[in-house]
């Protein structure tokens, strides 16, 4: 491969850019988490309105990003509206950028910071409002959480080594 | 109907357009076309050194178009070796000086050079060169005072760019050249002056610099020639092996229509130099300023007034992620680049930014404009209007997370 | 009026001109001009990779013309690098490779490849290179034995041209490249196909090179603008640093203008492929025959038929310089280059004729002549009418000396 | 200096090289004497008449070699026409490219090459002819002279050398 060539955005992107779904702090929230660091130049609030049941009955972002970033917080508080938490949860960032219809590579992280705002958040519903976790709730982090940690670290490493470029 | 095209409609089409972008492409005049056209298509594309008509004709427009674009600089016409873009011209000077001198091992560069400066230094480590960076003011000045400590016996090269390419800095060359010459009469010294041919005045017959880069496609000329003057007497190895030519640095035949369109852009661009200067100087200013009383939570990058590039707007907004602001910006036709890791090829936020002290989230906000000849006031109007709503709008999409 | 023009003067400017120099400048046709034009005034001129509406229509246009280029290779456009020549790409490929693979040591190549494959090789001694060269025979064919024999455990990379540039030599790649898989499928085969492709049929999903030179300029493209094709999976470095772009094996901005004649040239060459062939084929033999059977003693330099590239005509005239050949030949208004010593810029004759054992009074009285797309009958029968002419008054010069 | 410049021919070559004055064999020559090689790609033949008062009334050439070889042995025979061989002797290269508007300096060779074959000529009367050498004739070879000879030298060992560029 003597090129590299970076694929721009599918016209999802774009038009969920120009038309954010579900944009905006909530103040009802039942609960709020963040991902990435403003170093990384990407950062994520996910608002969700959880119900009795368990459910995402409304949700909504706010981004510090790119239009890819903004885009998959979106489209994934589309995804979520009315599914179960463990529904929510098993979205994945693969899920995310095919809705999109492909995120270029570079842009992964992208995608899954949106995914590990979620994950956050609903980890933080269940340890911190209803200090039960179910089942289906791996101890472990996931990938994706694990992803978005990792973009963190790198922002703090980068923040460190920008006099060393 | 492809996926970009679906993209570019889902984009639409403002119906002002500016461009801005000239760091990242650049198109050229009708009048700069017209001068290359006869070459394209015509007589004059011979080699100039074969013996044959088509060879003397094309010799004869040689050497007229190499003392065109000396003539500003004030140098012998046979001294600017032509090569194919500002980075093979400075690859040329760092690995061609380091390649013919090996006695010595010691590069210094200042921090904020073009990548391809510190790229080609450091691709050198093999071969046993030691690079040393000295470190810039917050307005993007090297520090001459720490390009004096470092100069020692083993030092062979030093870089210094004239004019920062991205935050617009005007460096001190004239003190960084004296310095190294009380040093050391023997260390030679480069100068990345791209972003100051055409901009600044430059007259190494005075100045005199040892190495010089210079570049078509930042003057608005064809990309695909640019220069590197090299002084009489310099040692120096080519960067890459074949046939003879008139370029004892370059194998590669004489372009002759990239050759014209670069004469004919130096003509265009010295005729009207002060002029030009003047204009863009205030334009300049215009963005600047207008985007401070327009815009809240804005920071200009690099220094101010004669001290800056005419031609060098660099702003960071706050609170708003570089790529977002290009992509709303373009939507509503203002085409501008960004220091954001997001816009780039690699996620890195622009090293010139940080080397200037700016956080990583003023350097995610920045926007870089770029002002030409042909750049007018109107477009320069429209972009003050519309700009702010588009901060606005990527404002609200940040919404309340605290940075 | 400045010497030259007195020259010129002197030289005078016949009324009808037959330009053959192909090999060392061409023209561009007005199509391939026009299909420039819109990259150089309009749009599609930004930086593919920059994320507004201008840097996504250069990316559009950027994969087309990428895939225009390399279907009829029959690869993945994503393997086809864009150079800025030729040379580069022969330098690209012979550095590139030895400078990502360093544990083996050895390069063969053929005595006959362009200057630029032998000087980039050569140019490698001092980092522990050593070149193998392979002898041709009479008509230029590579001697496959000696290939066979040089191969070993400390081979690298083969380089064997497609098609000699000066004689038209085809050379038996296919063969070639099964001897070095067969030896080890490590050893990595490139090949430069500068003057083979438009000209002969070739397909790399077929014959699986490695490595493969293109140029534009070589079949009345822009110049300005090659390839060199990298299978997936073989290493190699670029042969310069700066910034990153689209291109991984070069650091510049793409160049939209020449790429897109690039791409036009190469779709007029292969819209009409066979008859382009058969049409230069046909002029090529006329010439070939028509100087043997009116110009007495000369000898036609490489393969004849089949054997030989389409557009190819190497004569050699006994007792006749090549240099004053040339100059008689410009007053009669047809342009043509020669191996002799006297016009090349060192004063060597061509190391190819030598190859062929061509005694040096053959190898000066050559005078190459390419055809192409844009030649015409009528020019070649003006050539045949002329030609005659021009070699009885050189060999009136020459008199009686014994050569 | 980054850039080699060859200077094309001055107009005065290429009158020459169309209209060579003096051109061609002479039957009656009182000597004849050649320089230069094929394997260079450069050799002259040139001849002289000579009368009793060692004046040359007549001299032609005869040229394999390139448009400036050629006029600058027609530029020589010009030069010479009615000198005595003391004065024609005493021409150098540098008269000659003079003479011919400035000679590129990559055909330095081809200027000295006439030179060369001159004196030989010069040399061979006085040796073969009168068998009598004057005062003003150098025993040893000059510049001029060693340069053509140079060439020779050097095409013998391009010969030999050429399977190995
Ligand atoms: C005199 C000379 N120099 C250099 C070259 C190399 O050509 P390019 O500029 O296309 O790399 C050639 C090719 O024919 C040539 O004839
Ligand atoms: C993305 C990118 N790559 C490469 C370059 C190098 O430019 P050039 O092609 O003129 O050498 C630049 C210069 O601005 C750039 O922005």
């Amino acid at each position: 491969m003597s090129s590299r060539i970076p694929l721009p955005y599918a016209p999802r992107v774009l038009e969920l850019f120009q038309n954010p779904q579900n944009l905006g702090r909530m103040e009802d929230a039942t609960i709020v988490a963040s991902a990435g660091s403003p170093a990384c130049g990407d950062m994520i609030a996910f608002y969700l309105k959880i119900d009795d049941s368990d459910t995402i009955t409304k949700s909504s972002f706010e981004s510090y990003g790119c239009a890819s970033n903004i885009a998959a917080a979106s489209q994934l508080t589309i995804m979520i509206e009315n599914k179960t938490l463990e529904e929510a949860w098993n979205f994945t960032w693969n899920d995310v950028s095919e809705a999109l219809g492909g995120l270029p590579k570079v842009k992964t992280h992208c995608g899954s910071l949106a995914v590990g705002a979620l994950r956050r958040a609903v980890r933080a519903y269940f340890k911190e409002i209803t200090k039960a976790s179910p089942g289906w709730l791996p101890g472990d982090l996931t990938k994706d959480e694990k992803h978005a940690l990792e973009e963190e670290a790198l922002a703090e490493k980068l923040g460190k080594k920008y006099k060393l470029l | 109907m492809s996926e970009i095209d679906k993209l570019l409609d889902q984009h639409g089409k403002a119906i002002t357009e500016v461009y801005l972008d000239w760091e990242n492409g650049s198109k050229i005049e009708k009048e700069v076309l017209d001068a290359m056209i006869p070459f394209y298509l015509d007589r004059k594309f011979g080699n100039p050194a074969i013996t044959h008509r088509f060879g003397w004709e094309t010799y004869d427009f040689y050497i007229g178009a190499k003392k065109t674009i000396a003539e500003p600089l004030n140098i012998n016409p046979q001294s600017l070796a032509i090569t194919q873009s500002f980075t093979e011209s400075n690859n040329l000077a760092i690995k061609g000086i380091v390649r013919a001198n090996k006695k010595k091992k010691k590069i210094i560069l200042s921090e904020v050079e073009h990548l391809s400066v510190i790229h080609s230094a450091k691709s050198l480590y093999a071969e046993g060169v030691k690079v040393e960076i000295i470190p810039v003011s917050n307005d993007g000045v090297v520090n001459t005072d720490i390009l004096q400590e470092k100069l020692d016996d083993d030092t062979l090269l030093t870089s210094i760019q004239a004019v920062n390419h991205e935050i617009g800095t005007i460096q001190p060359v004239k003190e960084a050249y004296e310095i190294v010459k009380d040093k050391n009469e023997d260390i030679i010294f480069h100068t990345d002056a791209t972003s100051a041919f055409g901009r600044i005045p430059l007259d190494y017959s005075k100045l005199e610099v040892d190495l010089a880069t210079i570049s078509s496609d930042r003057i608005l000329g064809p990309k695909g020639i640019a220069g590197l003057y090299v002084k009489e007497g310099i040692k120096i190895r080519p960067l890459y092996e074949g046939q003879l030519s008139v370029e004892i640095l370059s194998p590669d035949v004489e372009n002759s229509p990239l050759l014209a369109g670069f004469a004919k852009a130096v003509e265009l661009q010295f005729a009207r130099f002060d002029e030009i200067k003047r204009e863009t100087s205030r334009l300049r200013d215009k963005l600047l300023y207008g985007f401070q009383t327009t815009i809240p939570r804005t920071d200009i990058n690099g220094p101010q007034g004669n001290n800056r590039a005419p031609d060098n707007v660099n702003i960071s907004f706050l609170g708003c992620e570089g790529e977002a602001l290009t992509v709303e910006s373009s939507m509503k036709g203002i085409y501008a680049s960004s220091g954001s890791a997001c816009t780039s090829r690699v996620l890195m936020p622009s090293h010139i930014l940080t080397a200037i002290g700016r956080k990583p989230e003023e350097a995610h906000g920045s926007l870089l404009m770029k002002l030409t000849r042909i750049n007018t006031e109107k477009e320069i109007d429209y972009v003050l209007e519309t700009m702010p709503k588009v901060i606005e709008r990527i404002r609200s999409i940040t919404g309340g997370i605290s940075l």
